[in-house]
């Protein structure tokens, strides 16, 4: 069987997992506490105006039907209205989406290009002093939440240093350039706005770094880790005995078959971020989807609730590809099977 | 002759090639193609024939580790290269034990010898307490020539030798009717393969046991095994009585076998064949070569062997080759297309 | 004639430090290989073989083993190099074949991938990568795998134990290294190709002037192979002589219980082995280690066995040759 | 100085949560803020609760109290340029009507017809008299109905499609003193000054006004101190105001007579349906330990002791009321009395109000000692509303934080204690009392305001009695400013006890040269 | 033989004695935890002040700085930070410990079984798995809360619900090179029992990542004890709970630095023994003597 039918099938399996997971949020958006009438129409509303915007939104109707209603509407590219910002949905994901993507995204990249390092640094220097720094920093990065890093962060760099902005994607002065993809990165890039781009990172530095620490810290230990697994192994003697430098058993001989596990969780920490980088956000002003995922959550905003879930769910489902491709990559025995399953 | 304990139908394992990162299936390695034998209980059938000629993915097939890709297995009446007959018959796992060639990776890096062992002992409820199967364990390492204390260590600790006297006894644990033995001694040096051998061929006059012997060491070979097949590229090349296999080599790949064979004294050089040298490189099973698939290191080849693949024949219905230099073995039908 | 000793190891000690104690695995090893020798080392499984080959390549760290004497490789002592020369020495200056072919590949590259690696190596510098490629195609051709392009792109998995140990052999000999230690390299191989891979040592070594160190269970390939024979026994060497002395008279019990346990081609059955086991290394006889198996064993045993020369060049560690004391080695 | 642009005066605020600025739909407090900038209303509040023109010039009553007609006032520019007439005003009412949300329930039933009559007269025609009604339109802002109908899409309302639902979420349609220059509701809405504005603006009105949403007080604290910001919204902790009075260039402004704490005391459930349960707790509350917990610093505070439902200031409030004292001995004997022995209660405090914990946790301690055991338990907002709708699952006991929203003592009183407003959050007491439905009832459709005001103290002396609530402080709403701003309300004068109207930036000033001085960035 | 008579009871357990405790750090790992487990066990007659972990409020005495007597300074309702920290462990470790042991077998298991079964076992559990996987932590606790009642317990639950998939995720990745090696095969053919070759062959072989992993997950459950408490499902006040006063904390930073920094060093401690301990476990699952 070919790899390319097993990644069409892996493709097909996607789509029924967004599906699955539309019917299941759908229905726990329906569960979560909450009449999302009252909440939407505000403090003082009263019986008669939340009567008729239950009626409006099909809420008295069976969930079935309030599927099937969904569905019908996202057939026609309509996600409905938030009952929290009173907008289209799908307004407030094109406004809010790209932000947090490029967040997650910047993240993401220390996360792997900080932690793996480290990691292998603390592997390669095996109970040394290095190590044990290594081991017990990246301890301190795992037990400190995102959001006390932010403001940590902000308080050292911000408040006192006050070398780095504190709110927002860009300074105030700065014309957003034009908005393409809605991401300063790309934007600011195609229309040759270096300006815009340098002034973007500045504002990018608090907010990724403190999202990313947890994530860091988790990629040296667990890299470490497989790293002195793998050290112990055979092969890595072997390779050693053939006069592999040592730098190169570490960096080629060890790192790649100790990746697995930490490819898989990385990238499942990766995805995770578009969620948890709401408190990240509310610190630094960041206009992003993580944010209005929580509230709607709160606000039991069901279309936004189910819109704000695909899309996050699309995110996991393409990383968990990306996950598998990385991890089939990394071991050509995991590669041999997927294909084997294909067939 | 008594009924076969197994017997081995035309079996065909095929593995594809892939290649690539995507990888495509860019071929197909023939590893067994068209195998046939049988085995009567109590005997010792010896398989010899070049690395990578198919000797262990026959054994796994046997095994049920591969899925034949086609041909049929019957031991004691069943089919077992049908996976649903196999599944049927979980005893099968009491019933055929192994001995794998590689002893570094069939023991768990991180279960100890004892854990191992115990194993065996329990799925087949040979034993009903703690203490009878350390007991039991002891007996087997015993057997196996090692201290009991190595029943506490971790396979890391063991020497290539001491692991796999760890996994002979492993496959003597549940004692089986046909153990297939996959160069259980190559990693053994001669005085403990003596004395596992010993205690194998005890094992098998006592418990009738059947053994199918693979193993490079055709001096062993020699002194085990009751039958020897000889293959080559997936295929048997020569099947016959050790005797006379050793006595009367027929193959030309036989006899370069058996000229090459180290030998630690003058006496044995004379035993051996007339040199054959060695020519040409070993095919790869993926590309075998058309009609003999031996034909291009053999020093005896001639026109109809690279166009025309030999078949089986016997002169005397023991002493089976597959070669046309002997009558019966070129198909009738192209014999006598040749003739005219 | 004595060649020049290119590896010379004097007095090698190894323990491993164990949840129940010291375990004393080799006591005194002392073996010499001269440049252009072909030296082979017999002894029964778990003796120390391997060990002591690790011990060469500077592959047993602190803490968990100790490692004390000395290791003189073209003039250095490899016990008190610093990693980083120890580097450059291994693969290039000495290789060594690995006794388990599966384990030794790593299984997540493809052999190229690790051939290339060893090939970029060599000594006289990186080769072009169209060069290295061919370079990896003879080799793999030398050591008769045929399709070697298969090969390289394979990954371990793919491939037979017999051809895995073709391509550990092949990331050996790519560089000619000085001397190669090849540890058991033809135990997963039929005799075909181990007879053809022999010959291509012995014709590199006789080509290129290198010398061999070939560990094996296999007495008929050191018949074959070597010129000289060590015979080791539970962590020390109980006898070495030229090969065809050791064969004709073997004058250590051991080493005649090892050659006695020999299957012979003419048939006459599998002969049993020698009696008892080999020591517990953590709590091993005193004196001769040999001492409980030997049919010969005398109250002198309980002391350390003199090392006693025999016949030129022909050395046994044993009192029943005591009668004529030689200086131990140097 | 003349000639060449002037740097444009920015005032840069915050607020939690979203904004919504549909003048239809608005109701919190950073909603009401942008609606009274953005939009005229047909009255306006006015210092100490009165009733000022606006929109409408003048108006006049029938006097069976049920028509009200209205001169629209002429020369009104709408942000396009276009006049403001009695159409627009109409058209504004029905809107709100047709959307039946916001503020649309003060006028559901109550309002039979509205017709404008040439450009500058309308005549809003009632079902019954309703008291309020004046007040209530302190919320009708007026949008242009040409504008909506241009920009409405489909929708459920026929000619008025959508009703301009979608439009007038995205921007505005107002007259106002600002306009809309970029609004995103979650996060940042920009207001820029509309120059043409009727009533003018003060010397250094802000040109342009930002309002930030929703954004970590840490944060807020760091841009305060770095000046890149200017005024805080009154939702910090205590901690935070404390330390920046502390900072230099940095003040505190309180606002008072708008908003109330209420304990609403659940009268549905055990055991505080039992009046000497409730009378206890009142009795055991410890109010003085209330004002240490509120304090900021020696000169400002966030509150003061209450005396009932209503914030003095605020238009009802009754100075007669006792102001209510700890009294440990009273207490107990009232538990006593009480037919529950072990009395175990529930104490919902919202999870968004920090300070809703250290109240609770106070409670807690204070009961304790009379004996009552209390569970505190965290219940976030939309939780709260939700518990809120059966008496079964309202905790015993829940803060709430009350601002009136129009000048009228029935903003306060009908939504907390009139039986059909029970099930909503403002009404966790479940008093469901047909005294004071009536009293209530009857306020509303009393005409003559003297009269109402004396129903609504009957009123207050009647709920008071059922201790529905426990007061502990009236609240002021405490913010923290740039010394080179001045805010309208800091002269008490000037301060308009409804929830947002006084914060008309286009009475605000921002001095610009001490800006620059103090570093302002 | 003698050394059959070894009670391999002991021999095990001298083993694993020697193999935890050759690496310094784990004797350390189980020293601080079992400090810790002592002093909440005893905490009542180790505080100064166990009435500040109950209902007590003196704002009085509100956000003092570490000092006397309050060592470790008071938070902004004026309770003694030390006692609360010492108190904050119990709910803490009882949330960490109860969430790892619901969701690591739960994760694990599944992750072995989608691993090791090809097919439909496979597509089934790791679908579900990444439906799991996408749905926010929060959505899922409301919702759990929603059908069940907002408590300690149902909180565990809620969170064990969103952990599991990442073990599954973890372990899965791990079988599928593990299922090839020779000893799995090896058990295959002495006939053992799937359940076998998944709990005895295969699982040691993925403890050391899993262990790597739960010692990390101790503190993010501990962390997420501050987000349950906010929506009302975790530990409630006036208990404390360690991520809750690190979160709340953190707004009055700088100037009451001590009210999250104590609480988040004690996180720091504790985690940094279950580390030290995770390794030293290791090292008995490992594979050396
Ligand atoms: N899983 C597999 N996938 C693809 N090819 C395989 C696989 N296993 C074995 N082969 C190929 O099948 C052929 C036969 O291999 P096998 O291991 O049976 O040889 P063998 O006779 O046992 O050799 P050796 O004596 O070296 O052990 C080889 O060419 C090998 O590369
Ligand atoms: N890491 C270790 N810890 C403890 N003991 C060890 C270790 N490595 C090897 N040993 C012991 O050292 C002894 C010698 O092992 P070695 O691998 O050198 O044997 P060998 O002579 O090469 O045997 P074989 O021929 O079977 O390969 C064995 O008894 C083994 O138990
Ligand atoms: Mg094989
Ligand atoms: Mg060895």
């Amino acid at each position: 069987m070919r790899y390319s039918t097993f990644l069409i099938q892996r493709v097909l399996l996607s789509v029924l997992v967004l599906l699955g997971l539309s019917i299941l949020i759908f229905m726990i958006a329906r569960v979560i506490p909450g009449d999302p009438a009252r909440i939407a129409l505000g403090p003082l509303a009263s019986r008669s105006q939340i009567e008729a915007l239950r009626a409006q939104m099909h809420l008295d109707e069976p969930l079935y039907v309030q599927y099937a209603y969904y569905l019908a509407g996202l057939l026609r590219g309509d996600f409905g209205e938030s009952l929290y910002t009173h907008r289209a949905v799908a307004i407030d994901l094109r406004d809010l989406f790209p932000a947090t993507l490029e967040l997650v995204f910047y993240s993401g990249l220390l996360m792997v290009v900080i932690g793996v390092p480290l990691g292998i640094v603390a592997a390669v220097w095996r109970d040394r002093w290095v190590d044990h720094t290594v081991r017990l920093v990246s301890l301190a990065g795992v037990v400190t939440p995102a959001f006390v890093w932010a403001i940590v962060l902000m308080l050292v760099f911000a408040y006192a240093l006050g070398v780095l902005p504190v709110a927002g994607r860009l300074s105030p002065g700065l014309v957003p350039p034009s908005a393409a993809t809605g991401t300063v990165t790309l934007d600011a890039l195609l229309a040759g706005n270096l300006r815009a781009y340098l002034d973007f990172l500045r504002h990018l530095i608090l907010p990724s770094v403190s999202l990313s620490l947890a994530g860091v810290a988790q990629a040296a230990r667990l890299t470490r880790a497989s790293m002195v697994d793998v050290a112990g192994r055979p092969y890595i003697e072997a390779a050693r005995a053939f006069g592999i430098s040592e730098s190169r058993i570490a960096l080629k001989y060890m790192l790649k078959p100790s990746m697995i596990p930490t490819v898989t969780i990385l990238g499942l920490d990766f995805a995770a971020l578009l969620g948890n980088a709401f408190l990240v956000e509310s610190v630094f002003a960041w206009p992003g989807i993580a944010r209005y995922g929580v509230e709607v959550i709160l606000r039991k905003d069901l279309n936004a609730i189910v819109a704000v879930v695909m899309i996050m769910g699309l995110f996991f489902v393409v990383i968990n590809f990306c996950i598998d491709m990385l991890v089939g990559y990394l071991d050509p025995r995991i590669r041999l099977r997927q294909m084997e399953d294909a067939a | 002759m008594s009924e076969p304990l197994l017997r081995v139908d035309n079996l065909v394992k095929h593995f594809p090639i892939r290649a690539g990162f995507l990888m495509r299936q860019v071929g197909v390695v023939r590893a067994v193609d068209g195998v046939s034998f049988s085995l009567s209980p109590g005997e010792t059938f010896g398989l010899v024939g070049e690395s990578g000629s198919g000797k262990t993915t026959l054994a796994m097939t046997l095994l049920g580790g591969y899925r034949a890709t086609a041909g049929e297995i019957w031991f004691r009446g069943d089919n077992i290269a049908d996976p649903v007959a196999r599944r049927r018959r979980p005893a099968l796992t009491k019933e055929i034990q192994v001995v794998f060639q590689d002893p570094g990776s069939s023991l768990n890096p991180r279960r100890t010898v004892r854990q191992t062992l115990e194993v065996p002992l329990r799925v087949h409820r040979l034993v009903s307490t703690h203490g009878e199967a350390a007991r039991q364990i002891a007996r087997l390492l015993e057997t196996v020539e090692l201290p009991a204390e190595f029943m506490h260590a971790f396979p890391a600790a063991l020497s290539g030798g001491q692991k796999q006297r760890v996994a002979i006894a492993r496959a003597l644990a549940t004692e089986p009717s046909f153990i297939v033995l996959d160069e259980p001694t190559s990693a053994l040096d001669v005085s403990v393969q003596g004395k596992i051998i010993a205690l194998l061929l005890d094992l098998q006059r006592r418990l009738n046991l059947t053994y199918l012997f693979i193993t490079h060491d055709l001096s062993l070979m020699r002194n085990v095994a009751t039958r020897v097949a000889v293959m080559y590229l997936g295929k048997l090349a020569e099947l016959a009585d050790t005797a006379s296999l050793f006595g009367n080599p027929l193959h030309p790949y036989t006899r370069m076998l058996l000229s090459a064979i180290p030998v630690v004294s003058e006496a044995e050089e004379r035993l051996k064949p007339r040199w054959v040298v060695p020519r040409g490189e070993t095919p790869s099973p993926a590309r075998v070569p058309p009609g003999c698939s031996f034909h291009p290191r053999c020093p005896d080849a001639f026109a109809v062997c690279p166009r025309i693949d030999p078949v089986a024949a016997s002169a005397d219905g023991r002493h089976v080759v597959r070669c046309h230099l002997y009558p019966g073995c070129t198909p009738a039908e192209v014999a006598d297309a040749a003739r005219t | 004639m004595t060649p020049e000793p290119l590896l010379q190891i004097r007095d090698l000690h190894a323990s491993f430090v164990s949840y129940r104690g010291l375990a004393r695995v080799l006591n005194g090893v002392n073996l010499t290989v001269g440049r252009g020798e072909k030296v082979g080392l017999v002894g029964e499984t778990g003796c120390g073989k391997s060990l002591t080959m690790r011990a060469v390549l500077g592959l047993l760290q602190p803490p968990r083993a100790r490692v004390r004497g000395e290791i003189w490789f073209a003039g250095r002592n490899l016990l008190a190099l610093p990693s980083r020369e120890l580097e450059q020495i291994r693969g290039r200056e000495i290789a060594m074949i690995f006794q388990d072919p599966m384990a030794a590949l790593n299984p997540v590259f493809t052999i190229g991938d690790q051939l290339l690696d060893v090939i970029a190596r060599h000594p006289k510098g990186r080769p072009s990568a169209t060069e290295a490629w061919e370079r990896a195609l003879a080799i793999l051709r030398e050591v008769a795998l045929s399709d070697p392009e298969r090969v390289m792109r394979a990954y371990p998995v793919q491939l037979s134990g017999g051809m895995r140990q073709r391509v550990l052999i092949a990331m050996a000999l790519v560089n000619e290294p000085a001397l190669v230690i090849a540890d058991e390299p033809g135990t997963a191989l039929d005799v075909t190709i181990q007879e053809q891979i022999l010959l291509l040592m012995r014709s590199l070594v006789d080509a290129k002037g290198l010398s061999v160190l070939l560990i094996t269970h296999n007495l008929g390939v050191v018949r074959a192979l070597t010129d000289r024979v060590y015979v080791m026994y539970a962590g020390s060497i109980a006898e070495t002589a030229p090969t065809a002395d050791l064969f004709r008279t073997p004058k250590h019990p051991y080493t005649q219980g090892l050659l006695a346990s020999v299957p012979k081609l003419s048939g006459e059955g599998v002969p049993r082995g020698i009696e008892g086991m080999i020591p517990d290394y953590l709590a091993p006889p005193p004196g001769c280690r040999f001492a409980p198996r030997c049919p010969f064993a005398q109250p002198r045993c309980q002391q350390p066995p003199p090392w006693v020369t025999v016949d030129t060049d022909h050395q046994v560690a044993c009192v029943l040759y005591d009668a004529a004391p030689a200086p131990r080695l140097p | 100085s003349a000639g060449g642009p002037r740097e444009p005066i920015v005032l840069r605020i915050d607020e939690v949560a979203v904004a919504e600025i549909d003048p239809a739909k608005s109701t919190d407090f950073i909603d009401s803020i942008l609606f009274y900038n953005l939009y005229d209303t047909l009255v306006a509040a006015a210092p100490g609760g009165r009733l000022a023109p606006s929109v409408a010039e003048s108006w006049t009553i029938s006097p069976d109290a049920l028509t009200y007609v209205f001169k629209i006032r002429q020369g009104i520019k709408f942000h396009d340029g276009t006049p403001l007439t009695a159409a627009d005003v109409e058209f504004s009412l029905q809107r709100m009507m047709a959307l039946r949300q916001g503020f649309s329930y003060l006028y559901d039933g109550w309002v039979s017809a509205v017709k404008a009559s040439g450009p500058s007269t309308v005549a809003i025609t009632l079902a019954k008299p309703y008291g309020p009604f004046l007040s209530t339109l302190v919320r009708l802002g007026v949008a242009s109905k040409a504008l909506v109908l241009k920009n409405k899409k489909d929708g459920k309302f026929g000619e008025f499609g959508d009703y301009g639902d979608a439009f007038l979420s995205a921007t505005d349609a107002g007259s106002g003193p600002y306009q809309i220059k970029s609004h995103n509701p979650q996060q940042l809405s920009v207001i820029e000054k509309y120059p043409a504005y009727w009533q003018g603006f003060a010397a250094n009105a802000p040109d342009e006004v930002r309002v930030l949403l929703s954004v970590e007080a840490a944060t807020i604290r760091t841009l305060m101190v770095r000046r890149e910001h200017d005024v805080t919204s009154q939702w910090l902790p205590t901690e935070i105001y404390r330390a920046l009075d502390d900072t230099q260039g940095i003040a505190l402004a309180t606002e008072r007579g708008q908003s109330n704490l209420f304990l609403k005391i659940n009268t549905k459930r055990a055991p505080t349906d039992d009046i000497n349960v409730r009378k206890a707790m009142a009795l055991g509350f410890d109010y003085d330990e209330v004002l240490r917990l509120i304090r900021i610093n020696d000169r400002v505070t966030a509150g003061k002791t209450a005396r009932g439902p209503i914030p003095e200031g605020f238009p009802g409030f009754d100075a007669t009321l006792p102001v209510p004292k700890r009294d440990v001995a009273a207490a107990k004997a009232a538990l006593g009395q009480s037919k529950y022995k072990d009395v175990e209660m529930e104490f919902g405090w919202v999870a968004e109000v920090p300070l809703e914990e250290k109240i609770a946790l106070l409670f807690q301690q204070n009961m304790a000692e009379i004996g009552v055991n209390v569970k505190v338990v965290k219940v976030p907002w939309a939780l709260m509303t939700e518990k809120a709708t059966k008496p079964d699952s309202t905790p015993n006991i829940v803060p709430i934080f009350f601002a009136g929203t129009y000048p009228d003592p029935d903003s306060f009183l009908y939504s907390t204690y009139h039986s059909t407003a029970a099930g909503s959050w403002t009404s966790m007491e479940w008093l469901l009392s047909k005294d004071v439905d009536g009293l209530l009832d009857k306020a509303r459709t009393t005409a003559t305001a003297d009269q109402r005001l004396l129903l609504y103290k009957q009123a207050q002396k009647m709920i008071v009695n059922q201790v529905p609530d426990i007061y502990p402080y009236e609240q002021f709403a405490v913010f923290a400013y740039q010394e080179y701003v001045t805010p309208a309300f800091i002269d008490p004068a000037k301060a308009i006890p409804v929830q947002g109207a006084h914060w008309n930036f286009r009475l605000w000033q921002v001095d610009m040269a001490k800006k620059k001085a103090m570093g302002g960035k | 033989m003698n050394a059959v008579a070894v009670a391999p009871a002991r021999e095990h357990l001298r083993r694993t004695w020697y193999a935890f405790s050759r690496n310094g750090g784990s004797v350390v790992g189980l020293g601080i935890v079992v400090a810790i487990v002592l002093l909440t066990t005893f905490a009542p007659w180790l505080t100064p002040f166990p009435r500040h972990a109950r209902a007590f409020t003196d704002f009085e005495h509100a956000g003092l700085p570490p000092g006397r007597p309050y060592a470790l300074g008071t938070d902004t309702i004026g309770r003694d930070i030390f006692t609360r920290v010492v108190f904050g462990y119990r709910f803490s470790l009882l949330l960490g410990v109860v969430v790892l042991t619901a969701a690591v077998p739960t994760g694990v298991l599944l992750g072995l079984l989608a691993g090791y079964y090809r097919g439909w076992p496979e597509t089934v559990i790791m679908r579900i798995t990444d439906i799991f996987l996408s749905i926010p932590p929060l959505a899922l606790a409301l919702a759990i809360m929603a059908v069940l009642q907002p408590n300690l317990q149902n909180a565990m639950l809620a969170v064990s619900a969103m952990w599991w998939p990442w073990y599954t995720r973890l372990v899965y990745g791990l079988v599928s090179s593990l299922r090839t090696e020779g000893y799995v095969q090896a058990a295959q053919i002495v006939g053992a029992s799937p359940a076998h070759i998944l709990l005895r062959e295969i699982l040691p072989n993925c403890l050391p990542a899993v262990l790597t992993k739960m010692t990390l997950d101790m503190a993010f459950v501990i962390l997420i004890g501050s987000s349950l408490s906010f929506l009302g499902l975790g530990v409630q006040p006036p208990d404390p709970d360690l991520g809750t006063m690190v979160a709340d904390g953190a707004k009055y930073m700088p100037d009451l630095w001590w009210i999250s920094v104590f609480p988040g060093l004690a996180i720091l401690v504790v985690v940094l023994g279950f580390s030290l301990l995770g390794d030293g476990l290791r090292d008995v699952f490992g594979v050396e003597v």
